[in-house]
């Protein structure tokens, strides 16, 4: 099943207190997430806490699957860190600040694994 | 360190020499009486030498002059200069960047330059800015007349605890001297109001500006400050505020000065002296204004001249810019400062053809000529509200030639014509009326005449020579040659130390800050920071702890020690 | 035991002041009135202890000494044709007004993290200015408090308590009780749940609502559709009559704006319509600023430069032109051929393609801490943290300039120190 | 008639600044003159011989000099910057600021252009036959006044912001435009054949024609009926509202 969502980036407390802790699992259980609402994540017919892939023309990147019932249908958010930025639009429209939210992203269930933020970077070497 | 300047033409009006051919000796940075044969010999050429320029009122420095270069980029992108072995890169016109504020007053002669207005809250921020601009002797103005210990102190009558007050504000400001800007108005600008006069009353404070402003003016005399209280009055931009400043002015009767000096500078008068009653029968009133300064002798005040062109309004008055700003469709910052003031920031282009801005032009010349002392009229453009300070050449060649103002009367609205007297005036000023009005007297208003705007022995060894030999020149006729000269002076000297020479920075010393510590007794200190430590444990929104300017923010601190003398005030 | 009161917190824009430190054998030992933001930083232990060095970014790094690392930062500062300098958001602004010297004398392009934050505002203030007041303001007066795309509770904890919702003042002496707290956001965010109007818009319709709100407060709601980005018409009308209703009105907004699209130009719509609310009653409108001193990043790079940010001192002389200028601007066009990136971390918050170039170039990291950043660089070299162990200026998000505390002794060399080495030998490179 | 042709010595990574590469600049110079006229290669003072092959054929003043760019330019930035006469024939892609601030003559480019082509343009002609990118004729950042006047035609898309704060001039869009333009438009005509999205917010005068479909209009324009303009039925709006704007927007 794919879900065809919205996703924004953006600040969550955790993120922030792990921010000067980046090689650590605190860090990347605090920002690899993706929030969805329970009926966007019964759609995708898996449990919060799998693994989904989140693809768009821009990149994929894999993050666990986390309930938010503040998000509205279609929405998906993923903390501001890494894990979101394999997945944002880069074009900085003229204006020097790339498309960090409102990015059209195709979401599916996966049995790949979530990548820690070494071997993230390292894809990009 | 030694040095010799000879065959000068000194315009000295303080030591009463005017053109003669008088050699100065400078040693360790002062004027000294006579130098060793080892001295740098400077050859002036029979050219103009002055002391160095000293402005008493411009915007250089601190928040709103940052937020002007801020919401301006369009102003920082033309007068830019990339950097070279000894200047760092410039930027700005009616903004300039910090480097071109000292560089650029430093080129035309100027060495010493007081910001007009900072709120004691955000003084840290002026003295990051002052600490980087180069050459310059400095020094801030700190705003009292919006804050709300000044007003709970005046409703209370207790000058006393005001005093202390001020005292501390300005130690905690790093300050030079009272700001005092529409009195009153910065508190109603909290809530979008404004006062209309002197006699208006701040609502929860239960004080008006008339008050306000007495008040301020016996504490700053009571300190014995160097300056007196410099205020911006109410109704500022206002079709027939002169009305209100004259009611100001005349508040000044009530007061005693502690020194040789006014008790009350009244600054940018151009946007003070306005008749009619709107923009349609806007008129001058500049000769009201003038009148009344020829009549007395305790105040002061300087011209705010405006100069066609681009400019940046940056004022404390944060509802005159708001007004301003859907005046002219044009952008708009404000920058309320909790328990102190507001402030406001709009640009604004002068136009030559639009009526009320050639009067306004007209106005600010007329006040100048009007007014016979020009001790009492000192050379200022608001920088950058009437325009920038780097125009101060084209307003001396103005003062200087009638010849000039009447070419430039055909090139302006007709009505300056009807609405000023500007036309009908054929008074030069010379070239010691020059010195005054950007020395001697900006010196004297300032209460820094024992070292600042002459060049008698003891004072600082600060010091222009421009590229004009007076005896060779009739100002009146080859203004344009007095408008070129005083842009670029052929040599400034700072501190003994040539900075400038042919309109080039040769060197670029840092100049010291000036600030006022002055003492009053304990208990009134005391009694005094009660209030301070209420009004930071409930309302401010910083520690008392962080509040005020730390040591590492003034690195050349020049000091001046003030406190509380009794005086009579009526 | 060493107790400093009042010290200042280095994490978010709210700069709060009010902390209570204990240290104990030059250690922190303990922390009051922060939140768990600030204490995550302050108690935060987990720091590069030496400097390092590699070439090639695939092998592992090797510690250096300071000299070997300073001077390969400054050979390629020195080598480079179009070096990006950027970071400095979570330094002090001494740290600032090195780096600026720095990048003139180097010609390089200097960039700081509001370029991925809060940037667009500032392109925004160049159109229409910038409404404010200090915070002490809203806490005194304001009795509507919007926050637009701006998430207080996750951003900034304290920012509701100290200043704009709970905070009691002169005019509120109630507190909460007497301010009415508007939330306009794409999602419920926790925020959202606190407020007493919770205003749920489309994604990216920001800049279409906001313009209706204007039409309607400019006595043209007969223009406005039935509905504007999801918001019913009704809604917006009863919204401007709530805005309408304040004696002291202010609008927070984050990177719900900044970063959807339309950019700052959703900005610069809501300062208009702050401007314009002025018409009818106080209103300011304030930036959610992220890092302790990105706004004083911004200060002094205007004063000393006469642009805000993402200057280019190519030529010598100050070049501004975001699109054109800025860090991922010149990242992606891979134009960037060496890169120092400074208290600031381009390695976890720009785009895969700008860190895909970053991992391609000569890079020189300088910060306390490793992360992704540090994965992508040749030169690593650990400094002191700013306003714990190393005092100075910072400017809150409403541009009160504070003097951070040292809380600590550093270990190791300061921001200020390196820069200072770096500039100095690459004055040497050039034979000055 | 001076023809001068110009080609890229080797692949251009780091954008070049050329504003020097102008009619103005270039009229009754020798090949040697203008080899030695300055370019900048990021922080690197350069010349134009050094970066570029330097033909001259011919020699006479601006008016009658043309500017052949043979190669890729799509790293040369501010070309024709400024300029007041003659002629420039660019046969590939260039980069941004391309004939900002021309007064006069004409630039004809046969690929895309980058951001800010025809920034803050006053008067001449500008045709772009591929695409363009941000800021088409718009301003710079600050200043109240883009295009002032002059005429630019771009055969394919051009992306967000077609002239930002434009006073006059004309612009006209082949394809689609990104979001915002005519954004201020403060007395110029924008034409757009293809979509558009967002068009006329914040205009005081001028106007703005979509011919192909507005995928989001802007909440502030009065609908006044249908109007022909050039035998052509339009949906006719007036706006901005809010300041009163006396713009018009025409959408098919």
């Amino acid at each position: 099943m794919t879900l065809n969502a919205i996703l924004i980036t953006g600040r969550t407390i955790n993120q922030g207190a792990t921010i000067e802790n980046k090689t650590s699992s605190d860090y990347q259980e605090a920002t690899a997430l993706c929030e969805l609402n329970s009926k966007d994540i019964g759609l995708l017919g898996i449990k919060p806490g799998s693994r989904i892939s989140v693809k768009t023309d821009h990149g994929d990147v894999v993050v666990k699957l986390k309930e938010n019932n503040g998000n509205p249908d279609g929405l998906a958010f993923i903390p501001m860190g890494p894990w979101a930025n394999a997945v944002v639009d880069p074009d900085t429209k003229g204006c020097g600040m790339p498309g960090f939210k409102g990015i059209k992203a195709r979401l599916e269930p996966t049995d790949n694994k979530v990548l820690s933020m070494k071997e993230l970077i390292a894809r990009y070497k | 360190m030694e040095l010799l300047i000879k065959n000068g033409a000194v315009f000295d009006p303080v030591n009463g020499i005017k053109g003669d051919k008088t050699d100065i000796s400078v040693k360790d940075g002062k004027i000294v009486n006579n130098v060793s044969s080892k001295a740098t010999v400077l050859d002036a050429g029979g050219r103009l030498v002055m002391a160095g320029g000293v402005d008493a009122h411009s915007h250089i420095a601190g928040a709103k002059v940052n937020v002007g270069r801020m919401m301006r980029p369009e102003d920082s992108r033309s007068g830019i200069s990339p950097r070279t072995k000894i200047t760092r890169p410039c930027t700005g016109y009616t903004v300039p960047n910090v480097y071109a504020m000292g560089y650029r007053y430093a080129q035309m002669g100027y060495t010493t330059v007081f910001e007009a207005a900072q709120a004691i809250m955000k003084a840290r921020h002026t003295h990051e800015e002052l600490e980087e601009i180069p050459i310059i002797d400095k020094g801030a103005l700190t705003l009292f007349g919006s804050n709300w210990p000044t007003m709970d102190f005046v409703r209370e009558k207790n000058m006393d605890k005001l005093a202390a007050y001020v005292a501390w504000g300005l130690l905690a400001s790093r300050g030079f001297g009272i700001k005092c800007v529409n009195p009153g108005g910065g508190e109603m600008w909290g809530f979008g109001k404004n006062v209309t006069g002197l006699d208006d009353v701040v609502p929860s404070f239960d004080v008006t500006p008339r008050e306000i402003i007495v008040s301020l003016m016996k504490v700053n005399e009571m300190l014995g400050l160097p300056h007196s209280v410099h205020l911006h009055c109410n109704n500022l931009g206002n079709p027939g505020n002169y009305k209100t400043t004259l009611a100001s002015m005349e508040l000044a009767n009530q007061v005693k000065a502690s020194k040789d000096r006014q008790v009350m500078h009244v600054t940018h008068l151009l946007f003070n002296s306005w008749g009619g009653t709107n923009w349609g029968d806007f008129e001058s009133k500049a000769d009201e204004i003038a009148n009344f300064l020829n009549n007395h002798d305790n105040i002061t005040g300087d011209m705010g001249q405006m100069i066609f062109g681009s400019a940046t309004t940056m004022t404390a008055d944060g509802p005159k810019q708001y007004a301003n700003a859907k005046l002219l469709h044009a952008k708009w910052s404000n920058g309320d400062v909790e328990l102190e003031d507001a402030s406001g920031v709009v640009p604004i282009y002068y136009v030559k053809q639009i009526s009320v801005h050639a009067i306004m032009w007209a106005i600010g010349l007329e006040l100048a000529l009007l007014t016979k002392d020009p001790y009492k009229m000192l050379l200022t453009t608001d920088h950058p509200n009437g325009g920038p300070f780097v125009n101060y050449s084209e307003v001396i060649s103005l003062l200087m030639s009638n010849k000039k103002r009447q070419e430039e009367i055909k090139t302006v609205h007709e009505a300056v014509h009807a609405k000023t007297k500007l036309p009908g005036l054929d008074r030069e000023l010379d070239f010691s009326e020059i010195a005054i009005m950007t020395r001697a007297g900006t010196s004297k208003v300032l209460g820094l005449l024992d070292t600042k705007g002459h060049l008698g022995v003891g004072a600082d060894a600060d010091i222009s020579i421009y590229d004009i030999k007076p005896d060779q020149i009739d100002p009146s006729v080859e203004h344009a040659k007095i408008k070129s000269a005083f842009s670029s002076a052929a040599y400034t000297i700072k501190g003994g130390q040539v900075v400038v020479k042919d309109g080039q920075i040769t060197a670029t010393p840092l100049g010291r800050t000036y600030w006022v510590d002055a003492k009053v007794p304990q208990q009134h200190h005391d009694e005094m920071m009660k209030d301070i430590v209420r009004k930071f444990k409930n309302y401010y929104s910083i520690q008392l702890a962080n509040y005020m300017v730390q040591d590492e923010y003034v690195s050349h601190p020049q000091v001046i020690k003030a406190g509380a003398i009794p005086v009579e005030v009526n | 035991m060493t107790i400093i009161t009042d010290a200042l917190c280095p994490f978010c824009g709210c700069v709060c002041d009010d902390l209570t430190i204990i240290v104990e054998n030059n250690k922190i030992t303990d922390i009051k009135n922060a939140c768990k933001l600030g204490a995550s930083k302050i108690m935060g232990h987990h720091r590069i202890k030496a400097p390092m060095m590699r070439a090639d970014k695939k092998s592992d790094f090797k510690e250096v000494s300071f000299d070997e690392a300073i001077n390969e930062a400054a050979q390629i500062l020195f080598k480079s044709k179009r070096p990006l300098m950027y970071g400095w958001a979570s330094a002090l602004c001494e740290v600032h007004k090195k780096g600026i010297l720095l990048a003139e004398e180097v010609g390089a392009i200097i960039d700081n993290t509001a370029t991925v934050c809060h940037a667009p505002s500032t392109l925004a203030v160049h159109e229409k200015g910038l409404p404010s007041a200090t915070l002490g303001q809203v806490k005194n007066r304001s009795d509507v408090t919007v926050f637009w795309g701006s998430n207080p509770v996750h951003a900034h904890p304290r920012h509701m308590g100290r200043y704009s919702v709970f905070a009691k003042g002169f005019f509120q002496e109630k507190g909460r009780k007497g301010r009415k707290v508007i939330v306009v956001d794409v999602r419920k965010t926790e925020t959202a749940a606190m407020a007493d109007e919770f205003v749920q818009l489309q994604q990216g319709s920001d800049y279409l609502v906001i313009s209706a709100l204007r039409a309607i407060l400019s006595g043209h709601a007969d223009v406005v559709p039935e509905s504007v980005g999801g918001v019913p018409k009704e809604q917006l009308v009863k919204l401007v009559d709530t805005l309408k209703a304040a004696k002291f009105g202010s609008i927070f907004f984050g990177m719900g704006l900044t970063q959807s699209i339309s950019r700052y130009k959703n900005i610069d719509n809501a300062i208009s319509l702050i401007t314009e609310l002025n018409a009818f009653t106080k209103y300011v409108i304030s930036p959610m600023r992220g890092h302790y001193n990105v706004t004083g990043f911004g200060q002094v790079c205007t004063w000393e430069t006469g642009f805000a940010t993402a200057v280019d001192f190519a030529r010598g002389a100050p070049y501004y032109n975001p699109g054109e200028t800025a860090a991922n601007d010149v990242l992606l066009r891979k134009e960037t051929d060496a890169a120092m990136i400074i208290a600031g971390d381009a390695g976890a918050h720009f785009p895969a393609d700008s860190v895909r170039h970053l991992a391609r170039i000569p890079v020189v990291q300088i910060d306390p801490y490793w992360n992704p950043t540090t994965e992508v660089s040749n030169v690593v070299i650990p400094v002191a943290i700013c306003g714990v162990e190393v005092e100075g200026t910072a400017y809150r998000m409403d541009g009160v300039s504070l003097r951070m505390r040292k809380m600590i002794e550093p270990t190791l060399p300061t921001d200020v120190e390196v820069l200072d080495r770096i500039t100095e030998r690459v004055r040497e490179l050039r034979g000055e | 008639m001076q023809t001068v042709t110009i080609k890229p010595r080797k692949e251009i990574k780091i954008s070049v600044e050329a504003e020097n590469i102008s009619p103005d600049k270039f009229g009754g110079k020798t090949e040697k003159e203008i080899q030695s006229l300055v370019a900048w290669m990021g922080n690197q003072k350069t010349t134009l011989g050094e970066l570029f092959s330097v033909k001259v054929e011919g020699s006479g003043p601006a008016a009658d000099t043309k500017i052949v760019l043979e190669g890729d330019f799509s790293r040369v930035k501010r070309i024709g910057e400024g300029m007041t006469a003659g002629l420039i024939m660019i046969n590939g892609n260039v980069d941004m600021h391309l004939g900002a601030k021309m007064s006069g003559g004409k630039i004809s480019v046969k690929g895309n252009v980058d951001s800010w082509a025809g920034r803050e343009m006053k008067g001449g002609e500008l045709i772009v036959e591929g695409n363009a990118a941000y800021y088409l004729g718009a301003g710079y950042r600050g200043e109240s006044c883009g295009m002032r006047g002059g005429k630019i035609t771009v055969l394919g898309n051009a992306l967000d912001f077609v002239g930002e704060h434009m006073c006059g001039g004309e612009i006209f869009v082949k394809g689609n435009t990104g979001i915002l333009p005519g954004l201020s438009n403060n007395g110029g005509k924008i034409v757009i054949g293809g979509n558009t999205s967002r068009p006329g917010s914040e205009m005081s005068k001028g106007t703005i024609i979509v011919n192909g479909k507005v995928d989001e209009m802007m909440p502030v324009f009065k609908l006044e009926g249908d109007e022909a303009v050039d035998g052509v039925t339009y949906k006719k709006y007036t706006g901005d509202v809010i300041g009163n704007g006396k713009g018009l927007l025409y959408v098919k």
